[in-house]
């Protein structure tokens, strides 16, 4: 159920945006890992008001046995939304949108987990957003890396993403809902970042090149304190930062 | 088409089931409850924000995240007086190892339905307090139940996260005029749940009762009974499960079992959220 | 197509139903087996104006073979109405409902027919609502039981079963269409008499405790005057009794 | 897309097919019937109660069962003068050991299709009478065509029951009040048939020709030809399946003979339902 | 996107139809072998304003393969036409009519290729409708059969096909759209010619046996002069006469 | 859910693969290419004679069919002055051997989507021009990709192919009365293209950038990124894809090749079209 909106001004006189935050800050964050019992793996991630828990299962004998590869691990990635983390209640059904971020955020996941160490054999990853307040591919993501590093799976490195936009044309970092409703631009970029490779890297909305280069640079600064909470989720099981 | 199948893919073995049913000659259960105990219940009121009404519902390990959505519809020409009430159950392959994502399957849509019909034939959810113009526009209450961690007992958990995700929905304030309706961002106090109802199951395991099954339980047991009760102690659902067959009079005797842990359970919803 | 209704007094002032019936009394029943040529086995099962036909094939080796239970045998049911069962045409595609009943009637065969007899294999059991007026999914049970007992499958009793409900707040056994809709509540119950086992039990709408003990006694009764037709007609291929 | 099966499972070896191509040699078939033999028939009208319009039709072993709806509808736009018709066909699990539930297959779409097509190109289903208001309200006819026992020849007999049960169907009576329609319980003697059409299929089996193919016949004919008449023996539709040819010559050869065959047909129909 | 329409009279007072044709004359041809890459074989087949292409793959091992057959090849064959080939948006999911044509088509291929020369394999037939004005299940069957010839897949013969209707009550050999939609009879009919065969046949609308019998006579003329086309085309890879 | 998979089944051999490794640290490739330097590539305007716009599209051995249909719809209630978009791409079974018939895939709808929004963001599209009657009346705007010959870098002739079906549509006239609209076979000269987008993809091959990848070294490619650009040269739109990944630095170098090879392809498309 929604009540009627209006656009409004994104960046008040003091350069603060609708939520208070300064364009280069992010929203609060909270990690917790390990909060399913059947899962082999599972995390709640939680930025601002976007939630999502994630949950992986495996690696495991790969059922049909024709869909395995002989070479590496099939990854089997579902991004889904709760009908009711939506302003208007989403059919639950997968849709198109749904059906692209769960292909975007399994290839970032192939980047990272060391898939040729269980050929033949299959990791499941679902994501299920229970909130959804801008951000849900990279939280998704995240929420995903936190619950194969529960699970014990050996990846590469940790995923941590963020995405840059623009506010009345001022580039801001980690996006809320209304700059991502109303703003020019939504470049959500994930990383491995102590190997400094970009796994999801996307661009909706319209850019110049410098403003391109410019974004990339915020992102990178922005990852960088995520992935600092992410360590430290890992080793503690649970984080939350405000 | 219904198939036998072995979806939990037994995860108990024989050795397992000998020493359940073992332990319940000497009137105890591997978890150490008594056979008439329920597991520990949590409820997390308002737990996922965007939805009009949520719970998060734990019962032991079994978790079921419950929220609530009001769209604006029109009635059915049959109830011009009364909003739609709409029950979704999905069983996510969070919850489980072999659950494979896609539409709801036999399983979820018969938790569903045992779900709508308490809540219906009770009139536990006063739908008159869904319209906004008679016969011209109401509420449609969607309420989803997401399966988070299928740990045993799910139908009961799903019926209590069902009430209490309704219970946690206050109808926004809105605007009438003539029959344009403008929804505003406030929301009343009004809740369309007029007052609880509970699902209480007993597992039958050979000649043994226990209510609240855990996950080995059920996936041993012959049946299942699942009755839902209103506070007054009015049956408002029942529903067998599982391929196996209860004797005629053993059926009044689970009911009691089953009466007397419902009251135990409005008495501790009471304490929880204020009703009952 | 349907004209409109109104809410009809469901007990007169004799006492009777809005078909004549006194409260504790049977519709019409009539059972025909072997009434196709391809199933193994078949039949028709009327009761009142409700009309149900069944075929079973089987038992069969399981295809997929990786759907098959190494314990015992795979049943395979379903429960289906025709578009013209009903009053409002039915659209064919499977309805929650008939997924529903489909698992429940399952449910209920397999603690009849011996499926340990029978590991590895398949028995398949197809019903098909001719007619609906009340009380579809028990007689769709019953024509399974009198089709498994014309293939020639062993179960370990027959399986009668009948509904009881409340009309104008009066007990009342085997409901009609009136009683379905209008009255307080409606409680299938089915069993393999001989044993005393009940195989499928539900309750919509409401019953006190006392209720439900006494609506048990009174489905007792019913059943058991069934079950003597269901074994005149296994003898005799037809019984009719109205 | 379309693939080739074996879904009767290649019911009839070669020695049954020797033993087929050698009765035929002789004149006869191996169910004793003359190669321009229809089986025999029975219709039951009104077998279905709760349908608008049903009949039960027996072509030999084979069982089918139609029965329609009326529905309430607007008409098309470019029809206004006209009700709809639509025609469906299940090939029902209970009725072959392979055929699975699920929508309707390449087979039951064909059928559907070529009944379809017989009735609504031969206008023997006088659509106009199905107008309530021109313009404004219809009724929709829904003719659903039920295989039970799938014996041979689906296809004249799914023709035979959808006339049958059209035929059977009597229009309701309305009180129109402006645009305001109110369905009154009576009927009228209405029945939206002008007249009956009947499908008659011809098996090229090796150098001979068979009418009313039985399952055997059917699982190793080369091709069919199903040919549909009005009364006035119009030809209101064709239709060759299987996967092989018939020479072109031969098509007036199989047509005289299946034209013949409805002839008969049409006497026998005349004695069943007194039309025709 | 449709301009309304009303019938047209289809006969003219010279004796000629709305596109200047005479009763016995095709609409301009044009074939072309070879235009994909990727398939085995391929084709586009031009019949007036209809144009259809036609692609194969195989023969090739069945997948999966307990869908093989043990005697000749599984034919896999799928007539559709792409959503702006007709005056109307077509939604791109198969419809009944598209359901139908496929098998139709099928069959007509299966009396043509032999299939008893590659057992347990398969060979894959797609046809896309890129213009549809009247003619597209022979004219997809035409591209099929180009195709495969492309492909250098053995069959017994060619196939030519041609549809017969009546416009205003005269025979018209190769129906145009605006006879299709407003003639009487629609007779599509596919043979094998040089062995005098008939593969595909079809008749909508209504004939006598005597209009039936002209019919089948005017199709085998038409039918003889596609067929010269046809195998100047497989000689040539090209050919276009209007 | 997303699977991994070889649905391309590993066309290229690891010898293959060294051998193109071997000629790009010669700073050509196997095609003969230079690393940045794209197929050949045409276009042929009206092509499918029964769109509203049609382009077919040939770069290198890739062939791609766009057609337009217009639909008259209303518009959303949020924005009453401009039309609907809705683009699909089909990667047809014609185009692959391994392609199955069905609803389009993740790999079909991610193409659509990345059109889609490079047209929608870009506001290529003016869908203001849609409008017939504002606030009732639009049209509706789909343009369906039909993939016909897959042979690398489908994404970048998907996006050409669209915008060169858009611009070839013209709309037709309309009479309107109040709010009847007819509409007219003329059609006028106003496309709704206001300018044209393009995708330039390059991919990433161990320590190599190319762009407009052919198939063979996509099946080897590390990783993907599409970027948009309009002829001021705006991005509009950026997709990273395949599962392998790229340094944070190569983003701005990779985005610099593609811009000079997306400017070069603008000035193609002006000789072709005549805009841009």
């Amino acid at each position: 159920m929604l009540a009627a909106q209006q656009r409004p001004r994104l960046i008040d006189e003091r350069g603060l945006r609708t939520d208070g935050r300064r364009p280069d800050e992010l929203r609060p964050i909270r990690i917790e890992l390990g909060v399913l019992k059947n899962a082999d793996g599972s995390a709640i991630f939680e930025m601002g008001n976007t939630k999502v828990i994630a949950a992986v299962y495996g690696p495991k004998e790969m059922h049909p046995r024709h869909m395995a590869l002989p070479d590496r691990t099939v990854l089997r990635v579902r991004y889904h939304m709760t009908p009711f983390s939506t302003d208007e209640r989403k059919n639950p059904a997968p849709s198109r949108r749904e059906i692209e971020l769960s292909k975007v955020i399994r290839e970032a996941l192939e980047s990272a987990i060391l898939t040729e160490l269980f050929p033949r054999a299959t990791i499941d990853v679902f994501m299920e957003v229970l909130q959804a307040d801008a951000g849900t591919r990279l939280v998704s993501l995240m929420a995903a890396s936190m619950a194969l590093a529960d699970a014990g799976i050996p990846m590469r490195d940790l995923i941590a993403g963020v995405a840059v936009g623009k506010a009345d044309e001022v580039l801001v970092l980690d996006l809320n809902e209304a700059e991502d409703m109303w703003g020019g631009a939504d470049m959500p970029i994930a990383m491995m970042p102590s190997l400094n490779k970009v796994v999801l890297f996307q661009l909706n909305g319209t850019m110049t090149p410098e403003e391109l280069r410019q974004a990339l640079e915020l992102a990178k600064k922005g990852i960088a304190e995520i992935y600092q909470l992410e360590k430290k989720a890992i080793k503690e099981k649970f984080v939350e930062v405000s | 088409m219904s198939a036998t199948s072995d979806r939990l893919q037994t995860i108990v073995s024989n050795v397992k089931k000998a020493s359940i049913l073992k332990a319940l000659e000497r009137g105890v259960r591997l978890d150490n409850r008594k056979p008439d105990e329920y597991r520990p219940l949590s409820i997390t009121l308002g737990y996922a924000k965007k939805a009009d009404g949520s719970a998060l519902v734990k019962l032991g390990d079994t978790m079921v995240l419950a929220g609530t959505k009001l769209e604006m519809d029109e009635p059915f020409p049959d109830t011009p007086n009364q909003g739609n009430l709409m029950v979704n159950v999905e069983l996510l392959p969070l919850a489980y190892e072999t659950f494979e994502p896609g539409p709801p399957d036999e399983n979820a849509i018969e938790l569903a339905r045992v779900v709508d019909r308490s809540l219906r034939d009770s009139k536990a959810v006063d739908l008159s307090k869904l319209v906004i113009i008679p016969g011209k526009k109401v509420w449609s209450l969607w309420v989803d139940v997401y399966v988070l961690d299928f740990a045993g007992n799910v139908m009961d958990a799903s019926t209590i996260a069902a009430v209490a995700a309704i219970y946690n929905t206050k109808l926004p304030k809105v605007e009438v005029n003539g029959e344009e309706v403008k929804v505003l961002t406030e929301r009343t106090d009004v809740t369309p749940l007029a007052y609880p109802v509970v699902t209480l199951t007993a597992a039958k395991i050979g000649n043994f009762v226990v209510i609240d099954p855990n996950l080995e339980e059920e996936s041993i047991a012959d049946a299942k009974l699942s009755i839902s009760y209103t506070p007054d102690m009015r049956i408002v659902g029942i529903q067998k499960s599982l391929g196996g067959a209860i004797k005629l009079e053993e059926i009044p005797q689970i009911e009691e079992v089953t009466r007397k842990a419902a009251s135990r359970l409005f008495s501790e919803l009471k304490n929880t959220f204020g009703i009952a």
